[in-house]
């Protein structure tokens, strides 16, 4: 596992961003939360399944929950993409779906944006919708909701605009939920009325919602477990912790728990709340800092917080430990970059709203063409940035104060990628 | 506010009260709505609801009734408490709503309660809160403000602590509450809950009349012999009972309970009684006022979404919008006392 | 005449023995004592802070005494609240009169009537009671179901009483709460009460009006500085009685009182007058011209216009007519800040609400109208404003511990010289008090009263809105009376009495302006 | 709501004297001097006592507790963290002890943010302009809010809350919904723990802060305006009649409040790094805690000074608690326990037998 994850490490430039990111980044604004995939009781899904059972420096293997055995039919090169998944993976409602054979009518229900990957992900959404328009394939305008006081935001308020979707009469919807499960019955009867609701980035459990999804476990497991492995499984570890309250995160800090639990050696001195919110996470880490003069080798953080992390240690001149930059942002790679000349050396997970919305929106438009998906959710593995790729996510002249994401790198979730998601793709 | 009318500047009470004192108030329309303090909020409600409907040809009346729910129930909580006079409000009514959202989830639909029974249940446990909120304000005499932002925080964190992530409680009795049990919408019978609490104690026994007074002037009320504390305190114990409702709807709308609500509706609950025409200093208005301005206020955003207003001017719009609907109301209500 | 001694008579409904109360460095109460009998109506007299008002909060559960014994019906008797001295019959209607505004008459009048939570009790029975008292008290009773902010003094007033009467209450305690009837209420009222006192209630008055005391009172308690000096049969007389609660003396001391004789003050330079205003929209219009160094009192029955006129004077409502003359100039009063800068100074009536700021210190609450004189190279000097101060602590005689105490420390009386001092350090031409010895000790009022009178040797011109007539009696050069909303006469020093004024208060043979 | 507050701490023992002499007493007699009770509370009206001491205790224990606590760095970040809290909450702490309240802080804090974010490097226009330009347009945005609110008498809770919204929405339409580069070098360095002051080892923000809790208490104190503004709290009717215009009053604070915001946005925008429209999120209540907790009532009295040891207490407490691994959820528990304790000491209202 050690060496293939070096090879992958190598051989694939994959962009990838974290799930969690969008959902999170939304979540935090106004207070308010959301929650990502699932949270049965107390969050923590994956307990169920076997403990980790791996060397230090390796990604603990946990078979999926797949009640329907939808991931088992899908090759086995695809199948690790499901590793230790947070939520259930059921089989898709709309597999037998027959082509709509008419332009499209399309919903869109969003969260207010308030950082660049939302924002992106919004501008590609309404771009490939122009670009479908022109094929012929949907037709009138994309019918939008959004919450109109982000103070509010709730995930009820969420599905207040998406029934008025349904109502509307969509053929489908493009979802950005805000709490994955709290969508669940609203799903639930539209595909009833065989409206195909595509959520990008959180899970939505119901058979009739088609899920573009980021893997949160591995997405922060995989970074972690090469950190640890550059730390040759020794040193102190801080873990900067996101919006409590969300599953994506107890899925994220299982993650974290189970790498370590691998490693001896390697001690947790303590955890700060982030929430997903890099100036916070830099005011909670410096007030952390000053009780804890020791060393520290290692900060996970949950994900898009790296900036922060970064921040704070630059700010009160300690050295920066290996910083676990999942769901990294060109800040964080800029300071990374910055430390690399000395030596420095971490990893992380990249990857940006604009691929994710193309792959997104593509997948709707297959299911609606009758293409038959054979899994409910769609994922991948998450592909981890090593100082050998950093360049590639790196924007040119990136700043550590600069808000941008990262670079594409190789397209997240490419046309044949997802084909073979599909029993019938060729149509497209 | 005390701080613009001004005893020895503005006019004394009126030149000839005896003759407004003999004849009974004219059935004009201004003193109808000198006496209905609701009817602006209520009157810019169904405006926006023209418009909504309007804009958007299926309304589905159901789903927007359990939508509107939480916040009208979070409006309705904040009654009795700024009602019950100085400076009585209540901050902590919206990690209230969580709170009792996250009990059921956590604790009482895994032992088996969950159907209706939890209602009354939580219902109890937020009057409970509300009691202890209230006895702190009353027998700690201190100010109201200080001590519900005290428990705003004290049940936030209560809440992270009960669920850590978020629960989620599918397929439930509450699920109705989104639905409609039988023929009537499940919204309307979660705000008839609170209605009918409130109806049942303010109409049926004297507290109505006991909480207005009050409110209006306690030391009278207190030389007149009426429990002034008991009352204060049974404010927020019935703002507590109504709250832990809102947070039954929260769960049937989204089948799950998560701590992240907590502080949703802590200010546009404020914001929509404030709307409704409640003078923040007590004595007046009812609980039709929260009514009316939750329910406009949620029209206004349903409206903004059905226009597909683009995000960056939303809440542009929204905020002007806002001020506009409570100085419009102002200015009515100070015609109103002019005209009296 | 004899004065009884305090001995427990066998039947006694209420016994009070050696109350004392005091409020944080202020004695409200030495040693109290009061014993009422069955179906007698009993006056409570005595000067404004000799502590009537504190008994009386004792007697109803507002306030606990520090030391002393009540009974009532021979049982001890000791209120935490007013609801138990309800529940013990003892009902009380306090001086100001207190209604909820924003509630109907019929609601203000069974207030308290029944406890939280009951089943609200819809009889008609209830309404026919009301009507029934309001009837009997009033010509034209209000309707039961209008705002009782809509109406006016004297009504709510005895919408306060009617409360208590409805209650039908073993002791009925009346604090000066006659002070706000018209005249024709009142004499009903008295009939009532007497009915009522026929029929056992035993009724204690609180009241200045020594006729009203006449025309009701079976027997006089007499109070001084917090203590019970007499308790008297209905056949008191007047000096007697005066120099019981004065413990001497006049309230104006001969000392003091200059009669500035009429001669001498018609030709002093006009400095402000009014023409042709009216106090109330429909009502007659007013003229009165202001000399300077006279002392003008203004009087009536509470709510009957001398309010509006002086803050006609202080440039609020139809200012039309109203100019301030300085020497041959004139200038029109049109609003307050007018006012201000044209040497009229306001002092208001309510002390706590108008006055003073809580939380600011003496020194503070005297300099902030005139904080501008303390700027010192931008920055307040404190060292300037006590300078200032120091002029007006000895010429009002205020007593305080230090300047930078919080100004609640200080008695009432001392408050409202703080504030007087406030207005004079702008160096007034013109000064207007609105009642500025409601409420205050007989010390500080003899002060006030001599530092009013030096002033106006010093040519200041003092018009004072006062409820009491004595003050008026025997402080003012002369005194403009008002009726029903309009200046009904105007008393000149050598013609002013007790009885000329309260005629005059009801339109009696007047000497018209 | 706060409109109502009567001199709530000068009320407990003080106030009772007033009714006495109002409702008719003699105060020929002067009681021998007050108790040690009545000493310190009175002591604890001039001065936050309590508040101090459980600052000091919780800083002691902290330092007892844990290592490297001590250490300038330490010190340096956490004074940092009070510096950014507490001047986000001047503004708070003015419109307070005016009985009012401002809920668009956060909007402005974005404002200010976006500003020097976003718009550092427009052509032709010198930050420094830029920045005046914000402000001044926070400025007039505020003191509309404070004259409607006095001219019309509406709670100020909705309408700062909406024109809270109203600011964030406008930067987020000025800024064409992007949130720019990050803040500029200079906005950094202002409050990074390691930088110093003119070789003072003090980060900069740090010393604004001081010269602002100088300068503001001077203001407040001992200045005409500062007067005036006390006043207007104090006794809105008594403060008008002595020729006060409490709507100027009104209007400026809210000007005042706002502007502050909007430079506060600056510096945090530079402590941020980089800035969304949440970054004023969490400074809202923590303003409206740091003024209740340092013992500031509606309408006063209270200070400047006060708020700053509220600052100082919160952010002691949550720095200590960080250090002992307690998580968010007690954190926000021991917040809502420590108001309510401090407040308990003497924050008390009159009683309602006073007022009769």
């Amino acid at each position: 596992m050690n060496r293939s994850t070096h090879r992958r490490a190598r051989t694939r430039v994959v962009a990838s961003s974290s799930g969690i990111v969008l959902t999170v980044l939304l979540a935090g604004c106004g207070g308010s939360s959301g929650s990502v995939g699932n949270g049965a009781a107390g969050g923590g899904t994956t307990e169920a399944k076997g403990k980790a059972s791996a060397d230090c420096g390796q990604v603990p293997t946990i078979a999926p929950k797949d009640p329907d055995g939808a991931v088992k039919e899908l090759p086995a090169e695809l199948q690790k993409a499901y590793n230790a998944y947070g939520e259930e993976v059921f089989a898709s409602a709309w597999r037998d779906r027959k082509a709509l054979g008419r332009p499209a009518k399309v919903g869109f229900s969003y969260l207010p944006t308030s950082n660049a990957y939302a924002a992106a992900v919004v501008k590609q959404l309404e771009a490939s919708f122009a670009k479908a328009k022109a094929d012929g394939l949907v037709k009138g305008k994309l019918v939008k909701r959004i919450m109109t006081d982000p103070a509010t935001m709730t995930p009820a308020e969420q599905i207040r605009g998406y029934n008025e979707l349904v109502d509307s009469g969509v053929d489908v919807i493009y979802v950005t939920p805000l709490s994955g499960d709290a969508m669940v019955a609203a799903v639930d009867a539209a595909g009833k009325k065989g409206i195909v609701t595509v959520a990008l980035s959180s899970t939505i459990r119901s058979k009739y919602a088609v899920n573009v999804a980021e893997n949160s476990y591995l997405n922060i497991a995989e970074p972690t477990a090469l950190v640890a492995e550059q730390l040759k499984g020794k040193g102190n570890v801080a873990v900067v912790r996101g919006f409590q309250g969300l599953s994506a995160e107890t899925i994220g800090y299982k993650a974290v728990k189970d790498v370590l639990a691998a490693c001896p050696d390697m001690k947790v001195i303590g955890e700060v709340n982030g929430a997903y919110v890099p100036p916070v996470a830099k005011g909670e880490l410096l007030k952390f800092l000053s009780s804890h003069p020791q060393k520290i080798d290692m900060v996970a953080q949950l994900g898009v917080m790296g900036s922060g992390v970064y921040a704070a240690f630059e700010s009160t001149g300690r050295d920066t430990p290996k910083v676990v930059d999942a769901g990294a942002s060109a800040s964080s790679l800029a300071s990374w970059e910055k430390l690399a000349a000395d030596g420095y050396e971490t990893a992380g997970t990249g990857g940006n709203g604009t691929q994710q919305a193309k792959a997104w929106f593509d997948v709707g438009m297959l299911v609606l063409q009758g293409a038959g998906p054979k899994v409910g959710t769609i994922t991948r593995e998450p592909s981890v940035i090593t100082k050998d790729n950093l360049a590639d996510y790196l924007p040119q002249g990136a700043k550590p104060s600069d808000l941008g994401e990262v670079k594409d790198g190789e397209p997240w979730m490419p046309e044949e990628y997802l084909a073979q998601f599909f029993d019938n793709p060729a149509k497209n | 506010m005390s701080t613009t009318n001004h005893p020895a500047l503005t006019p004394v009470p009126d030149p000839g009260p005896q003759t407004t004192a003999t004849t009974a108030p004219r059935r004009s329309l201004r003193s109808l709505f000198a006496r209905h303090t609701y009817l602006f909020a209520l009157g810019l409600a169904l405006a926006l609801l023209v418009a909504n409907l309007v804009n958007q040809p299926n309304f589905g009346a159901t789903s927007q009734l359990a939508n509107l729910a939480p916040l009208g129930i979070a409006a309705m909580a904040s009654v009795p408490s700024i009602m019950s006079g100085r400076g009585g409000i209540d901050l902590s009514i919206s990690p209230l709503m969580t709170l009792s959202a996250l009990l059921y989830a956590t604790q009482l639909h895994p032992i088996g309660l969950g159907g209706y029974v939890a209602l009354p249940v939580l219902m109890v446990t937020g009057a409970l809160v509300g009691t202890l909120t209230g006895l702190l304000i009353v027998v700690g005499r201190l100010q109201p403000i200080v001590v519900t932002l005290a428990m705003f925080f004290v049940l936030t964190g209560v809440d992270l602590k009960l669920a850590p992530s978020p629960t989620t409680v599918s397929g439930t009795w509450m699920a109705n509450f989104a639905g409609s049990m039988g023929p009537v919408p499940g919204g309307l019978v979660a705000l008839a809950i609170p209605v009918a609490v409130w109806l049942l104690i303010t109409r049926l026994t004297t507290y109505g009349s006991l909480l207005r007074s009050v409110g209006g002037n306690d030391v009278t009320a207190f030389t007149s012999g009426v429990p002034v504390g008991a009352v204060r305190v049974l404010a927020y114990a019935m703002g507590g009972a109504m709250a832990a409702v809102g947070g039954l709807v929260l769960i049937g709308l989204a089948s799950t309970a998560e701590a992240g609500t907590s502080s949703a509706y802590t200010l546009i609950a404020i914001a929509a009684v404030a709307l409704g025409g409640i003078p923040l200093q007590g004595g007046g208005g009812g609980i039709a006022n929260a009514l009316a301005g939750a329910a406009a206020i949620y029209l206004l955003q349903s409206l903004l979404g059905v226009l597909q207003v683009s995000q960056t001017w939303l809440q542009v719009i929204y905020g002007a919008l806002l001020i506009s609907a409570v100085l419009f109301g102002a200015i009515a209500a100070r015609e109103l006392k002019a005209g009296r | 005449m004899a004065t009884h001694p305090l001995t427990a008579e066998p039947d006694t409904v209420l016994a009070v023995d050696g109350l004392r109360k005091h409020f944080g460095p202020t004695v409200a109460l030495r040693n109290a004592g009061l014993r009422l009998l069955p179906g007698e109506v009993h006056a409570l007299v005595g000067e404004n802070g000799s502590g009537k008002s504190t008994l009386v909060k004792i007697l109803s559960g507002v306030h606990r005494p520090d030391v002393g014994s009540m009974e009532v019906g021979g049982r001890p008797f000791a209120p935490r609240m007013p609801a138990q001295a309800l529940r013990a019959g003892i009902d009380t209607v306090f001086q100001e009169v207190l209604g909820v505004e924003n509630r109907t008459v019929l609601d203000n009048l069974w207030l308290g009537a029944d406890g939280l939570l009951r089943p609200v009790s819809r009889d008609a029975g209830r309404r026919a009671k009301a009507e029934k008292i309001l009837t009997a008290l009033l010509v034209t009773p209000p309707p039961l179901d209008i705002p009782f902010g809509a109406l006016q003094l004297s009504d709510r007033q005895t919408c306060c009483i009617t409360r208590s009467l409805l209650r039908d209450p073993k002791v009925l305690i009346l604090d000066e709460a006659t002070s706000a009837l018209d005249y024709d209420t009142r004499t009903r009222l008295f009939s009532l009460l007497k009915e009522r006192a026929a029929q056992g209630m035993s009724i204690v008055l609180i009241t200045h009006r020594m006729d009203e005391i006449r025309e009701i009172a079976d027997r006089v308690t007499v109070l001084r500085s917090g203590e019970t000096v007499a308790t008297l049969d209905a056949d008191w007389d007047h000096d007697e009685m005066i120099r019981l609660m004065t413990g001497g003396a006049h309230l104006v001391q001969d000392t003091v009182r200059v009669a500035a004789d009429a001669a001498d003050t018609a030709e002093r330079p006009v400095v402000q007058r009014v023409r042709g205003s009216r106090l109330r929209p429909g009502g007659a219009p007013c003229d009165a011209v202001f000399r300077q160094g006279e002392i003008v009192g203004l009087a009536g029955l509470e709510g009957h216009g001398q309010d509006e006129f002086l803050r006609l004077l202080l440039g609020h409502g139809d200012t039309e007519g109203v100019v301030r003359i300085d020497g041959d100039r004139e200038h029109r009063v049109t609003d307050p800040r007018r006012a201000r800068d044209l040497g009229i100074a306001y002092v208001p009536r309510d002390r706590r609400g108008e006055s003073i700021l809580p939380w600011f210190s003496i020194l503070d609450n005297f300099a902030i109208a005139t904080a501008g004189q303390d700027v010192r190279r931008g920055l307040l000097s404190g060292r300037s404003a006590e300078k200032r101060f120091g002029h007006y602590v000895e010429r009002l005689n205020i007593k305080y511990g230090r300047t930078s105490d919080a100004i609640t420390t200080l008695s009432g009386g001392n408050q409202q010289k703080v504030v007087i001092a406030r207005w004079l350090a702008s160096q007034p031409k013109v000064l207007l008090l609105n009642d500025p010895t409601r409420g205050i000790d007989v010390g500080a009022k003899r002060d006030l009263y001599r530092l009013l009178r030096e002033l106006s040797r010093l040519g200041l011109t003092v018009v004072m809105l006062s409820s009491e007539v004595d003050e008026h009696v025997e402080l003012m050069d002369r005194v403009l009376v008002f009726r029903e909303g309009s200046l009904a006469a105007e008393l000149a020093h050598e013609e002013l009495s007790r009885e000329r004024l309260v005629d005059a208060f009801f339109g009696g043979a007047a000497v018209t302006a | 709501m706060m409109t109502t507050q009567q001199d709530s701490l000068s009320a407990a023992e003080a106030a009772p004297g007033v009714d006495a002499a109002t409702s008719g007493a003699d105060s020929a007699e002067v009681r021998p001097t007050p108790s040690a009770g009545q000493w310190l509370l009175s002591l604890q009206r001039r001065f936050p006592l309590v508040q101090v001491l459980l600052t000091v205790a919780v800083f002691a224990w902290g330092a007892a507790t844990m290592p490297g606590f001590l250490e300038p760095t330490s010190i340096r970040s956490v004074l940092v963290l009070c510096a950014l809290a507490g001047l986000a909450s001047i503004g708070q702490t003015l419109v307070v002890l005016i009985r009012g309240i401002d809920l668009s802080l956060a909007g402005f804090i974005v404002v200010g943010a976006v500003t020097v974010t976003r718009f550092s490097d427009v052509p032709g226009v010198p930050l420094p302009v830029m920045l005046a330009v914000a402000v001044a347009c926070g400025a007039t945005a505020g003191g509309l809010v404070g004259y409607m609110c006095h001219r019309f008498a509406i709670h100020p809770i909705i309408v700062t809350l909406a024109a809270g919204s109203i600011a964030v929405g406008v930067t987020a339409v000025l800024s064409g919904g992007g949130y720019g580069a990050g803040a500029p070098g200079w906005a950094t360095r202002l409050s990074s723990p390691m930088s110093s002051t003119f070789g003072i080892p003090v980060p900069p923000v740090v010393v604004i802060w001081v010269l602002a809790t100088a300068v503001v208490s001077v203001l407040l104190h001992r200045t005409l305006p500062g007067r005036r503004l006390l006043a207007t709290g104090a006794g809105p009717v008594a403060a008008d009649l002595a020729h006060i215009s409490t709507r100027k009053v009104w209007v400026t604070v809210y000007a005042i409040s706002a502007a502050l915001a909007v430079l506060a946005g600056v510096v945090l925008a530079g402590f941020a790094g980089n800035v969304d429209n949440r970054l004023g999120n969490p400074y809202l209540f923590l303003s409206i805690a740091a003024v209740v907790l340092g013992g500031t009532a509606f309408g006063g009295p209270g200070s400047y000074t006060r708020t700053t040891v509220g600052v100082l207490l919160l952010t002691v407490v949550s720095t200590v608690l960080v250090g002992m691994g307690f998580q968010e959820a007690d954190q926000q528990i021991l917040n809502g326990v420590v108001i309510l304790a401090a407040m308990a000491v003497y924050g008390r209202e009159r009683r309602l037998r006073d007022q009769v």
